[in-house]
Formats: structure tokens, sequence, C-alpha cells
């Protein structure tokens, strides 16, 4: 579904990914993991269209690379980001509907909104207050239910458990397993390593700016000396 | 010297671009010349922007003194004139402004300095007189602190001479210039009760406009009457449409500027020689030039200093805008008389062009 | 009595008009901090196409007026694209010295290219008919443009948060890139915000000329300085805000014109905005922004 | 040293932190848990002076803190950092330090700050154009300018990966004795703060649910109900057995 | 106390700028036209109206558009006191409070001034210091019309659009120069010191400041009442120098002229305050040489009159998008010639 060769990802004259592949195929949910600073984030924004890249995205078929970001997105790609960036003037319930921007099934929209609600009760509660009073938790709440009011065929997942309590961390990943189960196409990225390989089938390992391993989430799971490294627990 | 240089460091850009004085000096200039120039001299217009920025006009002043100019111009504002006087006085070198009304110029603080028109107590007093003659009793003055004492003082002085002529200022008003929206002051005027027969103001177009359409249909029919502020194009177009818009309406003003008039011919002929002179005031840059061409051809000298004093001196020097003027009893302003201007089916009408003689002195 | 009436629709009608113009800054602020000091003269831009529609095209004045409308709607939405798309992502005062150097530059265009003083329009003049109502007068005019402020600020309202363009244009100001993450356009967000404020400056543009009858550069300026005044007092980037600091300037404003003694007269507007700054010093971020906690939060 | 008496948050109808009373030790390093939204940045805010409480009182060292500022509560020793990071961007990282400097801090220790988080070679540089870690890193030693008696941290161990984590506890109580101050931690990694905190309080809308040692928290069913969960999963690591 | 690395960074980049300073200044007065010495002294009191916006706009980063205002009333107020009384009793006939009928000497007034005009900018700064950055830049919008309708309207003090003349000129080059150089002295030691730091972090971060123990409002009101003095300084130069003024040149053409300035220059340092003042000072010099459709290199170039203005916006508009923090940005001389 998404494949990606020889990316290369760059910040003015800084090169912070140099040239890597992956490919996630559809249904699958594939996991970025590494230190800070190995480029998985800009790998994400690479794929969107935020940051500045070269090499080759398709999507679909499509080439990405020289689309709009816009057309990213209406192609069915839809990111919940790192550091959340969630609408702070808007309202819960305003972001939520700006998240569904490109669709026209106002219906549905409710409908996913009250989901929504009804998934993380303390958005509800907050529904019209300014989105930039949440707490850090609950705006990465409101980041996630954000990214896929878009029904998107493809989710980006950028560190999606930050700053979330353990039981909302559960949650999280119960939601991603339930998504996937769905037939929804996932990249993540993690710190929490256990959990996310838990949850993928398949995994690639970051360190600045190239990939050092990668495999399928059983393959990586008996190579001990490689998850001891992922975890740092030894 | 090969040719007579008159220096003008005047706005050419910016809010007081339209001034332009220097556009009928250059049209004067290059008709002279046409006609083989003074005394076997061309006359050379230097002219350079400066922004109405009162530091950058010093400098230019100070350039064309260099250059060897006999005589300057400048913006009509006190502020400039003044330290420009006091660069040139060193080398002998006086201002010729052609539009500047302000009293304050004449109160001694510098002698070389000319200005081709007589100051507002003037134009106040001739329109207060013409209002007289028809009869106005009851007048209302807008006032504003915007344009200095020519928009402030300058309808007192009217006034005065209407209280002097046994009528009464029923009450003052207080404008800003821009305003397009009289309202306000028109519900004071009906809020007074009593039968207005004339309202002064002393502002720009296309506030005064404005002013007269508005009061027009709130039903108020009082002559409008003001001063060389009138003397726009702009004005007369108002009354495209409805030429009785302009029926009671006349202002004192620099220059006769009805149809035929010396002013309107010139600005005609310039625009046959590719010059444009958009108006009366851009027109009056002419006087400098003509003066001072004048003054040479008596003295047969380019000496800045004899120049000056020729001027001084002549009982009657002959300028475009009026027939004569004259410094010589009134050392730094002209002795001239006062064009009265008003309008008759649209048109402009010469109503009086008398040298006023019951002035106000307190100025 | 009466005559406390009529100045109170005077202070309406002025308000009406600082208001329409108001609105048209804080649509504009309120997607990308800008605070636009040229609006003054996109409305100028459309006093000058009256002009010249009604000198080379036709006098016919409901095409003057619509020839000026386009003319200004134009104007705004090309500003936006060549001078302030590139700092679309700068600060509020990186914004706010472009606005100023476009300013600069469209007035002296004015001048250089058309003339520095004004050019009478006279095809607008039909629009200003005296009415008695009520044994006051008020000029068809004023209840136009009251009427036309009306249904601006309705509209917009509705518009900004019932549509997801409105939630855009909101969210725009903060994140722009993450509005064009949600899919939708956000180069159409900005030039359609520029488009509805320069609609609004070619509405203020028709009543301001119906009113002065003429055009010169700096039609706009004086206006649109009180509305920013009028925007700062009712809270920056709030419409709501806007259109009631421009009725409450018209109210001030008035208020001073008729209360101030004719020898105070010239200080009129250092009382005006001598009051406005002490609203400001009661509500520092404007009347209609609650004084919200943020404590950490952003 | 601080102590808190039935401080209270309102935002309008949320009531973000209530009743709140309790209290930290000179040295001591205080972990503060709890789930999103339950109050303790709040809570944090209310401390270090940026918000003002609707009830309740602060007091630190026997004075009352309550109403001050924030940069008077600064001056007087309370010291935070952001979940959001609040760096100076455009300043050198030198000069973010100074920013914070008080008569009463101690050169000697900033440099060993400096030294302890690694900095000292990035001095000279823009703080915005520091590598996230070590912005958050920054934002402590920067807190240390201001001599301060407490230092609150609000989630710092965000978006790091264990290693990371392990060292920054360590970092952490470096900072506990060089500086000689007490620590308020928050965090949702749950084995940082066992490992790191003497005592820890658990929040849950707005109030203080529990407090103890780790070993009491972990054990404390209402903690295990509003904040732990089942942890997600079963190979997740169970509260118990990150108890050291 | 021990300085700083950027303070001892800083004295030397503050050396090189008065070095730079009194080189113009002598090369002017060595080889320039008596023409070319008043554009001169022109762009020296530019300069320090330039410099007195940077203390404030630069270091708080909000947009001051009320410093001609201030200017001003460091003119007029020197102007009051040092006009001799014989000159006063004809300009200024109806003089309220005895101001028509004391001489002071030049130093005093301007000392009187300084004192005038930083406590005005101290009440007006307690309102403009605690808004948020766009509301203080509209209220110091208003600020600039009021104190301009006040000089309007007090025509018995202040004489309006009239020329407020007879004012002893008792400056030259050589003193604008002087006060220049220490100008700048002051400008990039309030940069450089503890206060100045702190009010440029909370330019990037109030909430964070705050919390680092910066008093915001005070600190904005220091530079604020600082930016005052330097401007009064500039109004007595200018006072001092031309003899007369009025109150149109501290209105919106000199704010907008001088903001270009800095704002060209870089508003976030003092080097970028100086580079800006001299690059339009003398760029609008040469523009205004080009408008007269001189002869170049053989080329008769047409008249273009009006250009100064339109190359003014243009400048401005050009900085904004392609350098938004002007030529400098955040560099000051000494990081371009010294390495990091
Ligand atoms: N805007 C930027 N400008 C310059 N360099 C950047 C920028 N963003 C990221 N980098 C650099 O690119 C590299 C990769 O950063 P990236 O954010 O992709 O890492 P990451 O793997 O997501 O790390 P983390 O776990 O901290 O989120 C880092 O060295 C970082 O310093
Ligand atoms: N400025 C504010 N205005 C309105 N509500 C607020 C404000 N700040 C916080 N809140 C609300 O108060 C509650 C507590 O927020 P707080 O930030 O203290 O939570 P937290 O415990 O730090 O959560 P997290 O772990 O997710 O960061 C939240 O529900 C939040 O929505
Ligand atoms: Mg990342
Ligand atoms: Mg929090």
């Amino acid at each position: 579904m998404l494949d990606i060769r020889n990316l290369k990802v760059l910040y003015g004259p800084i090169e912070a990914v140099h040239g890597i592949s992956l490919r996630v195929e559809e249904g699958q949910c594939v996991t970025l993991l590494g230190p800070n600073g190995a480029g998985k984030s800009s790998t994400i924004s690479a794929i969107c269209g935020v940051a500045k890249a070269t090499g080759d995205i398709t999507f679909l078929g499509q080439d990405l690379l020289g689309t709009e970001i816009e057309d990213r997105v209406r192609a069915g790609i839809s990111v919940s980001p790192e550091g959340r960036r969630i609408f702070s003037n808007l309202s819960v319930e305003a972001n939520l509907q700006l998240g569904a921007g490109i669709r026209t099934d106002r219906d549905g929209i409710e409908a996913d909104i009250d989901h929504w609600f009804t998934t993380f009760p303390i958005l509800g509660e907050r529904r019209t207050q300014s989105a930039g009073t949440l707490s850090g938790g609950e705006q990465q709440m409101l980041a996630i239910a954000r990214a896929l009011m878009a029904k998107p065929k493809i989710l980006l997942l950028d560190e999606p458990s930050l700053g979330l309590a353990p039981r909302i961390v559960g949650q999280i990943f119960d939601m991603i397993e339930q998504l996937k189960s769905e037939g929804m196409t996932i990249l993540l990225v993690e710190q929490n390593a256990r959990q996310a390989l838990r949850i993928s089938d398949y995994a690639y390992l970051l360190n600045t700016g190239t990939i050092q391993a990668e495999g399928t989430t059983a393959t990586l799971g008996q190579n001990d000396e490689l998850m001891a490294k992922l975890t740092g627990l030894g | 010297q090969d040719t007579i240089k008159i220096g003008l460091g005047v706005p050419m850009t910016g809010d007081y671009a339209p001034y332009a004085e220097w556009q009928g000096a250059r049209c004067m200039a290059e008709m002279i010349n046409a006609e083989g120039g003074v005394n076997d001299q061309m006359i050379e217009v230097l002219v350079q922007d400066s922004g109405a920025d009162t530091q950058t006009a010093i400098s230019l002043a100070q350039k064309f003194l260099d250059e060897g100019a006999v005589m300057l111009g400048t913006i009509p504002f006190s502020d400039t004139m003044i330290p420009v006087a006091q660069v040139a006085q060193s080398y002998g070198v006086s201002i010729f402004q052609p539009q500047s009304t302000q009293v304050e110029m004449h109160a001694g603080i510098v002698d070389n300095f000319f200005t081709g028109v007589s100051p507002d107590p003037f134009t106040a007093t001739a329109a207060a007189n013409h209002a007289l003659a028809q009869g106005v009793k009851n007048v209302v003055l807008l006032t504003s602190d915007e344009g200095g004492s020519w928009s402030a003082k300058t309808p007192l002085w009217f006034g005065d001479v209407i209280e002097a002529g046994g009528g009464k200022v029923l009450t003052k008003l207080n404008f800003s210039f821009g305003t397009s929206d009289w309202s306000p002051q028109i519900a004071e005027m009906r809020a007074l009760g009593e039968d207005i027969d004339a309202v002064y103001i002393s502002s720009i177009m296309p506030d005064v406009g404005v002013l007269i359409r508005q009061l027009r249909s709130a039903g108020i029919d009082a002559w409008v009457v003001g001063s060389d502020g009138f003397d726009d194009p702009s004005l007369d177009a108002i009354a495209t449409d409805d030429a009785s818009l302009l029926d009671r309406v006349f202002f004192a003003t620099l220059a006769p500027s009805q149809a035929d008039s010396a002013v309107v011919n010139f600005i005609a002929d310039c625009a046959e020689m590719g010059i444009d002179v958009p108006g009366l005031f851009p027109a009056t840059g002419a006087d400098t030039v003509k003066a001072v061409a004048w003054a040479v051809e008596q003295s047969g000298s380019t000496d800045p200093e004899t120049i000056s004093a020729t001027l001084r001196d002549a009982d009657s020097i002959p300028v475009l805008t009026v027939d004569s003027i004259s410094f010589k009893e009134t050392r730094t302003y002209a002795q001239r008389t006062i064009p009265v201007i008003g309008f008759e089916n649209g048109e402009r009408v010469l109503i009086a062009n008398e040298i006023p003689t019951n002035t106000p002195t307190d100025w | 009595m009466d005559y406390a009436i009529q100045q109170m629709v005077n202070a309406l009608s002025f308000g009406a008009e600082y208001a329409l113009l108001a609105l048209g800054l804080a649509i504009v602020f309120s997607v990308m901090g800008l605070v636009n000091f040229a609006h003054g003269d996109v409305i100028a831009v459309g006093g000058y196409t009256m002009v010249a529609f009604a000198a080379i095209v036709t006098a016919n004045p409901w095409i003057v007026i619509l020839g000026a409308i386009v003319a200004a709607a134009l104007t705004s939405v090309l500003l936006e694209r060549v001078a302030f798309r590139p700092v679309r992502y700068a600060d509020p005062t990186t914004g706010l010295l472009t606005a100023f150097g476009v300013s600069i530059v469209l007035q002296n265009l004015f001048l250089l290219f058309v003339s520095p003083r004004p050019i009478a329009v006279t095809s607008l003049y039909f629009m200003d008919v005296p009415i008695e109502m009520f044994g006051v007068q008020v000029s068809s005019l004023q209840l136009l443009e009251s009427v036309t402020t009306v249904l601006v600020i309705v509209g917009l309202t509705l518009f900004l948060n019932r549509s997801v363009w409105g939630l855009a244009m909101r969210a725009a100001s903060l994140d722009f890139e993450m509005v064009r993450l949600m899919g939708i356009r956000a180069n159409r967000v900005f030039a359609l915000a520029f488009l509805i404020s320069g609609l609004l400056a070619g509405l203020a543009c028709i009543f301001i000329m119906a009113r002065r009858g003429s055009v010169d550069p700096h039609l706009g300026f004086n206006p649109v300085l009180k509305a920013f005044v009028a925007c700062v007092v009712g809270g920056f980037g709030s419409l709501p805000g806007a259109v009631l600091g421009g009725f409450l300037l018209g109210a001030v404003e008035v208020g001073m014109l008729v209360l101030l003694p004719q020898e105070y007269g010239g200080m009129k507007d250092a009382f005006v905005f001598g009051i406005i700054a002490l609203i400001l010093v009661w509500r520092p971020n404007g009347i209609l922004s609650p004084a919200v906690e943020k404590g950490d939060k952003l | 040293m601080l102590e808190l008496r039935t401080l209270s948050k309102c935002f309008g109808g949320v009531q973000a932190v209530r009743d709140v009373s309790f209290a930290i030790e000179p040295g001591e390093i205080r972990g503060l848990i709890g789930p999103n939204g339950a109050g303790k940045s709040t809570l944090v805010n209310l401390i270090s002076g940026l918000l003002r409480p609707t009830g309740g009182e602060i007091v630190l060292d026997g004075r009352s803190m309550t109403g001050l500022r924030a940069d008077q509560c600064a001056r007087n020793g309370i010291a935070r950092t952001f979940q959001n990071l609040r760096l100076f961007s455009s300043l050198t990282v030198e000069q973010n330090i100074d920013v914070a400097r008080q008569a009463g801090h101690d050169p000697a220790l900033i440099d060993a700050a400096l030294v302890e988080f690694g900095l000292t070679r990035h001095l000279a540089r823009p703080a915005g154009a520091l590598a996230y870690g070590d912005q958050r890193r920054l934002e402590i030693v920067r807190a240390l300018a201001l001599a301060p008696k407490l230092l609150m941290l609000d989630e710092p161990a965000a978006g790091m990966n264990e290693e990371e984590t392990a060292a920054l506890g360590q970092s952490l109580e470096w900072v506990r004795d060089a500086a000689d101050c007490a620590l308020l931690v928050i965090d949702h990694d749950l084995k940082f703060i066992m490992t790191l905190c003497h005592r820890i309080a658990v929040m849950d809308m707005g109030a203080v649910i529990a407090s103890g040692d780790p070993a009491e928290i972990a054990r404390n069913p209402e903690v295990i109900r509003a904040y732990l969960g089942d942890a997600g999963g079963d190979d997740a690591p169970q509260p118990t057995e990150l108890v050291h | 106390m021990t300085l700083a690395r950027h303070q001892k960074r800083g004295l030397i980049g503050a050396a090189l700028l008065s070095l730079i300073l009194i080189a113009i200044g002598v090369l002017a007065a060595w080889f320039g036209s008596r023409y070319q010495l008043r554009l001169v002294y022109g762009a020296y009191v530019n300069l320090l109206v330039v410099l007195g916006l940077q203390v404030f706009m630069g270091n708080a980063r909000v947009t001051n558009l009320s410093h001609s205002a201030f200017m001003g009333i460091g003119a007029y107020a020197a102007a009051i006191c040092v006009t001799p009384a014989a000159t006063k009793a004809i300009s200024l006939p109806d003089a309220p409070w005895g101001l028509a009928a004391f001489t002071l000497d030049p130093l005093t007034s301007a000392i009187i001034a300084i004192v005038i005009t930083a406590a005005i900018a101290a009440l007006v700064g307690l309102f403009i210091v605690r808004m948020t950055a766009i509301g203080a830049t509209i209220a110091s919008l208003a600020v600039l019309v009021i104190i301009h309708s006040i000089f309007l309207f007090r025509t018995d003090i202040f004489k309006g659009n009239q020329a407020f003349f007879g004012i002893p000129q008792v400056f030259s080059l050589t003193s604008i120069v002087v006060l220049s150089v220490v100008v700048v002295l002051i400008a990039r030691g309030f940069r450089e010191s503890h206060w100045g730091i702190q009010l440029r972090a909370s330019a990037d971060d109030e909430t964070g400041a705050a919390a680092m123990g910066v008093n915001v409002v005070r600190l904005r009101l220091v530079a604020w009442v600082l930016s005052g003095i330097i401007l009064a300084l500039a109004g007595i130069a200018y006072a001092y120098y031309l003899g007369t003024i009025s109150a149109r040149p501290f209105y919106f053409n000199h704010v907008f002229l001088t903001l270009a300035m800095l704002i060209l220059g870089g508003m976030r340092t003092v080097t970028g305050a100086v580079l800006g003042t001299f690059l339009i000072s003398f760029g609008l010099e040469v523009v205004r040489w080009l408008e007269t459709g001189p002869v170049v290199a053989g080329v008769d170039l047409p008249e273009a009159l009006g250009l100064s203005g339109v190359v003014l916006g243009l400048v401005i508009v050009l900085t904004m998008t392609l350098r938004p923090q002007g030529v400098m940005g955040d560099r000051e001389i000494e990081d371009i010639i010294l390495r990091r």
C-alpha cells in the first residue's frame, strides 16, 4: 500500500534521514522504533508532505512526492502528529469537525463525533472547551480521534502514548488492535517498544537516520540482543 | 553664470504633493525661455522632492544655494520656510512662496521672504464683505486646529467682519480634516432653531464638497463660504449632475480661476506644451518665476540680493495669478486684490476682485 | 429630545461604518494574525475603479458599483498572493510591517499614476436621499449602510461558526500546516479570507464614495485607522468584538463632537482615543475577549 | 517546607484541583501521578504562580505564597519545567540560563549541572537548535539557576526511551543532592517514578486520592482502578513488579 | 562584577559600531559639501530615533508606532525652555504658566526635556506594557494621535502646525556624533545586560520567562522609558540644530520612515538599527537623485518623480518577505567578525 524507497529527509542543509526504504502492506500495522533523534518523526513528516524529502514514496500506486499535503490527505493518509498540534483556539468539537474536513456526510460526521465522546468520556465533558486548555493527555486523545475522523486508508501515529496515563495507554493500544482488525492500515512510531511490537506485524529499527534492523515482530521478538537494545532494559 | 536658477525643494510625493508649485514654475520657465529668456539668460528651475520633510527641504535648499540659486521655494509651512530662509540669508537669497497665506511669516522672524498672496485675514474679509453684500446676517463657523491658523482662525476673522457689519455668529462647530459624514454638525445646526444665512469653513476638498451636499440634503440652504481650499477642480465636479448645488457657494481665493482667466488660459497653454499643470495651486508656481524674471529684467542683474531688493521696492510686479502685486508697504506679503469666486449654472464666475480695507488687525 | 435621538442615529451610522471596516480587518486577522494596514488602500482601489469605469466604460451606477466591489475583492486576493503569502507563518509584527509596506507602495502608486488630488465621482449621489422618520432625519445612505452591516455580521457569524471553511479559517491562524493536514486546501482558505475582506472593503468603498463623492490616495486611511482601534477595543480577531468596538467608537466619537465645548473641539481625537485607552486598561485584550487563565497551556 | 492547605482551582465549571493538602519535606523527591486531566499540571501551575488559586493556601518555609505572581514565586525559590517546552529559542543556552540567574545562585553548581546533563558543548548555540532531549535537559538546568528550594518537573521523561529515562533518574538524584532542593516529579512512566521517588501522591479528578511510598501506592486498589487499569496486555509491567 | 562571554563580545561590538559612526562623521566633515553635511546630520538624528525604537521594539519585540511623538515631546520641551524669552514673547504671546517668561541654558533645558519625556513615557508605558503585542501596537498608534492632537490643539504652547522658531542652534555634527556613540553604548549595554536578556527571553516566551523570575511588565516599562529618553535626545538634537520645529515632523511620515530603517537593518540588534538607518538614509538620497532623471554612464534616465515613496514601501515589503528579521537578524556586528 505504502512503498518508500531511498527516502532522504532534509531540514535545510541538514539531512535527518539518509535514504531508507520501507513498506506497509494493506491491513498491516508497521512500527518504527528508535531512540530520540533517529528520524522517526521526520519519516512521518515526509510521508504527509510536511518535511522536504527526496526518493520515492508510492501510495496505492500513486507517486506522492511532489504532490501537495492536501492531496495526500485526500488520497487517504491521516496523521496524529508529534506534539499533538490540536487547534488550540477551537473547541474540542470543532477540532473533530475539522478532522472530518474532507468528508461530506453530515450525519456520519455527527455519529463519529459522538462515538469519540463515548470512547474518551473526558473529551465529551470538555466538548465546548477550547482545546488549548485541555491537559496534555486529553490533547493527545483529541489528536488521535481527530486523525480518525477523516476515515483514512492509512493512519500514521507518532508516539500516540506520549503523556498518557497507563490505563489510557492500554486503551489506545487496544484501540489500535481493534482498528487493525477492522482492516485499517497503520504506521506507528513508538517509544513503548514492547507494547508496539505486541500489536504490530512488522517493525523497523531506525538509528541516526538509517534502518538498523527490520523484520516481522515474531522474528524480532526472538532476537534478544536487539530487544535489549530497543527497550534499553536488557 | 549661464542660467538663472530657482531652487524648489518641495514635496512631489506624499500627503502634501497637491501643492505642486513646481509644475507651474517649470511651465512658466519654459514659456519665458522659449521667448529667448531674460536678458539672454535662460531660467532653470531646479526641482527635487522634499517629501514634505523639513530636514530634507533644508538640505535641498543648501544644495540649490551651493549650485547658485537666486531664489528658493518651499512648501508653504512656516516650520520649513523659516529655517530655509535662515539658511538662505547668508547667501543673500530670498524665498518666494506663491501660496503661503499664514500670518505667522509676517511677524518679522525672517525678512528674506516673500509670499505672492495676502494673508488669511484678507481672504476672510473679502469673503465676509461679499456675504454682507448678499444680506447675510446669521453665520455658523466651522473650525479645526488641524490646518493651523488657516482652518482655526480664518473663520473667526470672517465672523469678526460679519459682526462688525451687523451680523451675528450663531455658533462655532468643530470638525476634523477628512470628515465624510457631517451629520453630527448638521444636527447641531438644525437644533439651533434659527435661520442660518451662511456657513463658513476653511477646509479642503473633498470634505467641502461633502459638506455642501449634506447641508443641502438636510434642507439647509445657507451660503457655504470658504477660502482657497475650495479652489480645486473636484469642487466643480460635484455639480456635474445638479448645477444648482453650487448656486449658493462662494470663496475667496488666490487667483481668479473662472473660465478665460489668466490662470485657466495658462493651464491650457501648458497643456499644449505638453506640461500638466493640474489646477490653481500648481499654477501659482508661475508667479515665482515670473517675478524673478521681471526683477532680473528690471535690475539687469542676477545677483540674488539685487533681485530681492528690486522686488521689495517695486510699486507693481506683474505676475500670472493677478494683474500685479507689490511688497513696498507690506515687506513680506503681497499687496494685491483678493478674488471672490462664485458659481452660475455650475460655472465659476468672478464676483469681486478688490483689496479689502476693513481687514481685522489682530494678527 | 429629537435632537438627542438624531445624534444617536448619527452615532449608530458612524458605528455601522466602523463596524463594516473592522469586520474586514478582523476576518483577515482571525485567519492569519495579520493586521492589514493595506485595507484602506484596497478601498481606494475600489474608488479609483469607479473613476475609471465612470470615465471609460459606463456611467450606469450599478455597473460602477459592481466594478468597484470586484476590483477591491480582486486586489485583496492579489495582495494575499504576492505580498502576504510569504509572511503567512511569520509573527504578527512581521505581517503588520509588511502590510505597512504594501500600503505605502499602493499610496505612492496612486500618486504616481493617478494624481495626488481628489477626483470627483458623482455617479453614486443618487444613493444619498434624505428621509424623515418619526421626526428624525436620516439619509438613505446611513440606513443602507446600517442594514448592510447587520446582514454582513449575521452572515459572517454563521459562516465562521458553522461551516468547515469557517472553522478552518479560525484554525489556520495558529497552525496552518495542520489545517492542510486535515485535507483542507489551505491556500483557498486564505484566498477566501482575503476575498471576503476585499468584498467588505468594496462594500465600505461604495458607502464612503457615495458620501464623499471623490477619491484620493488617502481615501481609506483615516476610517481604517479608526477601525483598527475598534478591533482592539472589541478584542482583535473576534468578529463580534470588531462590531461592538465599531459601534462603541462611533458612539464615543459623535458623543465627543456633541459634548465637547467648541474651545476643546480640537482635542476630539485625543479624547476619543483617550477613552478607548481607558477601556483597554480595564480590559487589556479587548472587551469581548474573556480573561482566560492560561497557566502553562498554549 | 512546602505546604499546601486545601488548595482549589476552578475553571468556569471545571474543578481542576479540589482541596489538595500535602507537604513536601526538604531534600525529598516527591512523585505525583494520576490520570490525564487529573489536575497535576494545574497544581504545578498554582504552586508556581502561573494560576491563582480559587481557594486554599500555599506556604513555603512558613511564608504564604498564595496570590504571588509567577516571577515572585520564582524568585522565592520555586522553580519548574514545562510539559510543553518553553525555552527562549532565540537565545543561546548560556543566555537561557542567565535569564533565570538569581542573586543567591551558585555558579559552580550550574557548571556542574551543565556537565551532568551534557550541555557544556552547546553553550553558545541557540536553544531552538538543540535536539528535543537536550532541550528538556536545558529546562532543568535553567530552573536550577533560580537557586530553587523546590523544583517541579512536569513529565520530564516523556518521549524518552527506557535507557534515557534511567539516566535522567540518576541525574535528578544528583540534582537533589547537589542543589539541595526538594523535587516534585510528574510522569506517567511508573517505573521511572517508582524508582526515583520516596513518596508518591496520586491525583484523580482534582483531588489527592492516595499518598504513600511506592509499594503502598502500587497496591492501592483505588489507584489501580483510576490510574493503572489493567495496564494493557499481559506482558506489560505490572505495578507490583516495578517496586524495587 | 565579571562580564559574561556575550557581554565581553558586546563591548567589542559596541566599540566597532562607535568607530564606524565616528568614521562616517569624520569623512562627512572632511569631504562632504555643506549640503551633504546636512544630510548626514539628518541621518544621525534618525539614527538616534531608530536606536530609541530598537531599545524597546528589539528587546520586547512589540511594535511601537508612537516613537515620533515622544521625539516631539523632547523637542518641544527643550525648545520651550531654551528659546529666549524675548522671542517667546513674540511667538507664544498667550503661553500659560509663565512658559514664555524664562530662558534656560541649553544643557539645563535638555535635562528638563529628558525628565519630562521620561515621565510622560512612564505614564503612557504603564498602560502600554500590560497589553498583548497587537493591542499594544494599536494603542501606541492611539498615543501618537493623542499627542499629535495636543500639539495641534495647544497652539498657545506648541504653535500647532505653525513653526516654533527661535531655538538657539547650538548643535553641530560633532555633537550629534558624540551623542550617537553614547546612545549606541547605552543601547548595546541594555541589550546585553541581565535585564536586556530577560526582556528578550520574555519576547520568546512570556510564560516561561515569568516562571524563571522575570517581571515582564516591569522590564518592558524600563525599556519603554529608556526608549523614551533616547527619543527625547533625538528630539533635542533635532531642535537644537534646525532652530525651528512644528508638530508635523513628529507624525506618521516620520514614524514610517524610521520604522522602515529599523526593520530593514533588523530590529533585534543594535547593529541592525545602525545599518538600516544608514542604508535607507543614503539609499533614499540615491533614489532622489535618480528621480531627477540624471545622466548615468551616458544614458539619460527619464524623470521618475515619486519613486522614493514606492522604494521605501518596497524595501519594507521585500525585507519582510525575504528576510523578516532584517539584514542582521539575530547577529550583532561582532558575530560577523569574531567566531561564535
Ligand atoms: N525542524 C528541524 N530543523 C532541523 N533539524 C531537525 C528538525 N526537526 C528534526 N531535526 C533533526 O532531525 C533529526 C531527526 O529528528 P526526528 O524528530 O525525526 O527524530 P525522532 O526519531 O522522531 O526523535 P524523537 O524520539 O525525539 O521524537 C534530529 O537530529 C533532529 O535534530
Ligand atoms: N486554563 C484552563 N482552562 C480551562 N480548563 C483547564 C485549564 N487548564 C486545565 N484545564 C482543565 O483542567 C483539568 C486538569 O488539567 P491538567 O493540565 O492539570 O491535567 P494533568 O493532570 O496535568 O493531565 P495530563 O497528565 O494529561 O497532563 C483538565 O481537564 C483540563 O481540561
Ligand atoms: Mg519524534
Ligand atoms: Mg499535565
